[in-house]
């Protein structure tokens, strides 16, 4: 779709392991922030002209 | 093709007058060249307008969802695999079903017909021996059959139909073909690139939604881009809601699309939809070894768990 | 009426500096079709089109507009009011529309310029529009314009008509509009004894329209008896609700408003719709009049070949230009379904003995 | 040039739940600009768009009455996207009103005829406000007897009961409240269906008496018979209708029934013209 990878994770955490999911959703935003603001399936005010 | 026709017309006038279906769907001849129109026939009286010639590319899979009658109904290859997977997701019963089995020599392309003669006006078009003669105000051309046919066509796999009860005339050999060239070209550019080629792609789309309504698969009562609690997707033509439509809908064909053709047959500006429902399908075949509508007895790959399936995604 | 005489030449230095004092706007090759876009300098209207696959009403009449933006932002002393974005007035013209579609603009005008409301975006639009057609030497066989109030050279609703002489143009100049456009672009010579040229072409034109519709008794049809017939059901039968039709109709106005957020930002603006989508009517209840796709595609032809003949006395709603002929992708042919209405006879009340 | 979809803005005076299920509320509006008042001369029967800036807007018929000045008034039932967000505002909020538009109860024609009001539910808004133009002092001397039926599923749902029962006390009115259940031991009014009590209360038609009927469509269907037995023409039947609507001003193309919008050339029609048009409503 032309989404970077880097944007997209699937991870399988059960509702017992907290801190999975607290080092998996740390390590999504570091590497999200990383890559810096999408431009990309991004809408600000309709283009339509 | 006259054989076809002769065929469905006395099949059809065999079910109506013996009651065993309420209605027969087929094609009746266009109003203009290069086109036939489905059309439903309940009367015995009224077999002789159904024709089947090479544009009969309209999917009559599409006229059978919430149908309570009995029906007759004529099947090309991917016809019939739409209807195998309507009656897999419960769209409509088998036994109401007679499917009147056409192989199919794969249908033309109006607009490349139309293109191959330089947008001239077309007044009548000829088929005979793998050619087509197509003649208008002082011009006549012979075009190569295998030249015009719709793009999905071209690379058909599968045009004996799956499921059948009477049948036009013997199978015809299936093609090996290697059905996915483009969209490795797609794959093989970076995100950037692709976002870029797919705006691209969807530049002259016009939201009308053609693609969604002739697609057989598009039966939800209400599709996500109608809903307005929540509204998912902004209705005006705006690049990203455009996308955003398009992506959506293929995939919610994944899995289920069988490459009738029939969203870039209806789009009338002419963009080439199969290539996000290709990828899925492609997607499908190499994760799943999944070729949709094949029979309506085995559950799609996107209904059904296994512990073998593909995981290598989940981190 | 003023007849011209100017060589491509002139031609295309002409419409270049048209660029300077109008938004230009010419048929260009897109993909497979032309459809008409705004020229960018340097580029020249392409008129090897026979016609362009969506209609030009998009250059006065855009699928998206918007007509009113607002801020939610309560700090903002004006927030949540209305204001309208300013106006683009700028004069605009659109080179070699074809009669066809000039005549479709004062149809749909009737539908924005009422006594009662006068529809500002549209309106102001086409005000500021001058139209320049390019008569129709090779009509296409789905095309049925002399029979739907229009022709090949016909004049309605044109500034200027030209008439393509393969090394120059004919220019008739019709209106002031069309004078002042012609002055714009530096075109001059006149020329004399031009008006047979066009009497003739228009004759020749016309010969080769080979098709037809017969509209003549649709206003005295009964409404009721009309919309309750039985054809309707077969009419509709193939019809898969795409909207092509309504899309690419020159006719076509109906429309929606939607407004859009982001963050505290706000639009309201107009969309094209369409009657084939069942969204078009339906209640907040569920309910929906025309629930049924037999419904909607009665609505579109009751529409056009009915109601708007009784409303206006202007005949019918649609030009003949056959775009929904060729393009319906399942081949409902509105010159089937005008020949079916035209010549409807109720059925015989059954006798209650 | 006027721009018709320009949403005069408005500030929320008050609202008021109106009905025990929590759906229906009244909403008061005063004009931002004073002048828009002026402007925004209406009759009853009419409605307006109302504009909740960044939603969309919705046509509600108007219920305040033109001899009320100082502010608007509807009434609108919770049920898609702009009423919902309309009944989360509160007082002060400022949105937008677009209007008065369509046609309105023929009061021309109305001037020394009896009257007779059919309502039922959250459909009496427009009937409000005829019923307050009517009885006001400059207008109750051109109008004969004023009879009004109105009824809801139970008490609770009544619209506007301070009125009703301040009406009810009135001796220049005649009133046939009813219920369909009455879930409320001290009810002292009537119970039973709108069509019913109809036939029970309604005076016999003349050529000097019209019904006006507003309200949900299976009580439009089961009054029309009984007004009919009554001996109403239908020309005397007056009805307004409500359709899917987006520009109000006969333009977009949605609310038509036959060549009839039902936004500008309607709401209001009487049977007889609604018989001559398609039933797409």
């Amino acid at each position: 779709m032309g989404i970077d990878p880097g944007r997209l994770h699937f991870s399988w955490i059960s509702s017992a392991e907290a801190t999975k999911f607290v080092d998996v959703a740390t390590k999504v935003i570091e590497e999200v922030k990383a890559l810096g603001p999408a431009d990309r399936f991004v809408k600000e005010k309709a283009q339509v002209a | 093709m006259t054989e076809y026709t002769q065929k469905i017309r006395e099949i059809a006038k065999k079910l109506l007058s013996e009651g065993k279906v309420d209605v027969v769907i087929g094609f009746r001849e266009g109003t203009v060249p290069l086109m036939a129109e489905p059309c439903l026939v309940s009367d015995p009286a009224g077999v002789d307008q159904l024709v089947f010639n090479s544009f009969c590319g309209v999917n009559l899979a599409n006229y059978l969802p919430r149908r309570k009658d009995r029906i007759a109904v004529v099947a090309k290859g991917c016809d019939s695999r739409n209807m195998a997977q309507h009656i897999a997701e419960n769209q409509i019963n088998r036994d109401q079903l007679v499917i009147i089995g056409a192989p199919c020599t794969r249908m033309m392309d109006r607009r490349k017909v139309a293109a191959a003669v330089d947008g001239k006006d077309i007044t009548s078009v000829a088929e005979a021996d793998g050619r087509l003669t197509v003649t208008g105000p002082g011009f006549e051309k012979v075009l190569d059959r295998e030249s015009v046919l719709q793009d999905n066509c071209a690379i058909c796999v599968h045009v004996n139909p799956v499921l059948s009860d009477e049948m036009l005339a013997d199978p015809l050999p299936e093609q090996e073909k290697d059905r996915y060239t483009d969209i490795r070209e797609v794959e093989a550019m970076t995100p950037g690139e692709r976002y870029a080629h797919f705006e691209e792609l969807l530049s002259g789309c016009i939201r009308c939604y053609a693609c969604r309504n002739a697609c057989p698969l598009c039966y939800c009562p209400t599709c996500f881009v109608d809903e307005s609690k929540p509204q998912w997707v902004g209705k005006s033509i705006d690049p990203t809601d455009t996308l955003t439509f398009h992506f959506l809908r293929a995939f919610h064909c994944a899995g289920r699309c069988t490459d009738c053709g029939a969203c870039e047959r209806a789009c009338p500006v002419g963009i080439n939809v199969r290539q996000f429902t290709k990828k899925l399908e492609k997607d499908c075949k190499e994760l799943f070894d999944w070729e949709a509508g094949m029979s309506p007895d085995v559950r799609p790959p996107l209904d059904t768990f296994r512990p073998d399936d593909p995981g290598k995604f989940i981190k | 009426m003023r007849f011209l005489k100017i060589t491509k030449n002139d031609w295309a230095r002409g419409v270049e500096g048209l660029k300077d004092s109008f938004r230009v706007f010419g048929p260009v090759l897109e993909r497979s079709h032309f459809n008409f876009r705004p020229l960018e300098k340097g580029q020249e209207p392409d008129f090897s089109f026979r016609n362009t696959r969506l209609s030009p009403k998009s250059t006065v009449y855009p699928q998206s507009e918007i007509l009113f933006t607002y801020t939610l932002d309560k700090s903002r002393p004006d927030h949540h009011v209305h204001k309208e974005p300013p106006r683009d007035e700028t004069p605009r013209a659109i080179l070699g529309i074809r009669p066809c579609d000039a005549k479709a603009f004062g149809l749909v005008k009737l539908n924005f310029d009422t006594p009662e409301y006068k529809d500002p975006y549209w309106l102001s639009a086409y005000e500021a529009t001058t139209l320049v057609g390019l008569a129709c030497d090779e009509p296409c066989s789905a095309c049925f314009c002399t029979s739907a109030g229009s022709g090949p050279f016909d004049e309605a609703g044109l500034d200027v008509l030209l008439k393509d002489e393969g090394d120059h143009y004919l220019v008739k100049v019709l209106t002031e509009k069309g004078g002042k456009l012609v002055s714009a672009a530096g075109w001059a010579g006149e020329a004399s004894g031009a008006e047979k040229a066009f009497v003739d072409g228009a004759a020749v034109a016309a010969e080769k329209i080979t098709s037809f519709v017969s509209a003549d008794k649709l206003a005295g049809k009964v409404t009721n008896q009309l919309h309750n017939a039985k054809f309707w059901d077969d009419v509709a039968f193939s019809c898969i609700n795409c909207g092509t039709c309504t899309f690419l109709c020159p006719t076509c106005w109906c429309f929606d408003i939607q407004d859009e957020v982001a963050g505290t930002d706000g639009v309201r603006m107009k969309n094209w719709d369409s009657c084939m989508f069942p969204l078009f009517t339906l209640h907040g209840t569920g309910h929906n009049p025309r629930g049924q796709k037999t419904d909607r595609v009665r609505q579109r032809f009751m529409h056009k070949l009915k109601y708007f003949v009784d409303r206006y006395d202007k005949g019918i709603m649609c030009v003949g230009c056959g775009r929904c002929v060729q393009h319906c992708p399942v081949n409902i042919d509105i010159r089937r379904v005008c020949e079916i209405m035209n010549e409807y006879e109720p059925e015989p009340e059954t006798c209650p003995a | 040039m006027e721009n018709p979809y320009y949403p005069y803005p408005v500030r929320i005076a008050s609202t008021v739940i109106e009905t025990e299920d929590r759906n229906l509320k009244t909403f008061k509006f005063e004009f931002l600009d004073p002048a828009d008042e002026e402007k925004f001369s209406y009759m009853p029967g009419q409605f307006a768009e109302l504009s909740v800036t960044g939603k969309g807007e919705i046509p509600i018929g108007i219920a305040s009455s033109p001899t009320e000045k100082g502010f608007l008034m509807f009434t609108v039932n919770k049920v898609g996207v702009v009423s919902s967000a309309l009944h989360n505002m509160v007082e002060g909020d400022i949105m937008g009103v677009r209007g008065p538009m369509g046609n309105w109860y023929p009061w021309e024609k109305l001037q020394g005829k009896n009257v007779v009001i059919i309502g039922g539910g959250f459909a009496f808004t427009t009937l409000r406000s005829s019923i307050v133009y009517m009885l006001h002092p400059d207008n109750r001397k051109k109008f004969g007897d004023i009879h009004v039926v109105y009824g809801a599923r139970s008490p609770g749902m009544l619209l506007y009961r301070d009125e009703l029962a301040e009406w009810e006390r009135r001796d220049d009115i005649n009133m046939h409240i009813t219920v369909d259940r009455a879930d409320d031991p001290d009810w002292k009014y009537n119970v039973g269906f709108v069509p019913s009590i109809t036939e029970k209360n309604a005076p016999k038609a003349d050529n000097d008496t019209y019904a006006i009927v507003c309200g949900p469509p299976i009580m439009i269907k089961f009054t029309q018979p009984v007004l009919e037995k009554l001996g109403y023409a239908h020309d005397h039947i007056i009805m307004s209708l409500e359709n899917r609507m987006k520009c109000g001003i006969g333009m977009c193309g949605r609310c038509n029934i036959g060549m009839e919008f039902v936004c500008k050339d309607g709401p209001v029609f009487t049977l007889e013209e609604l018989n001559r048009t398609p039933r797409e409503y």
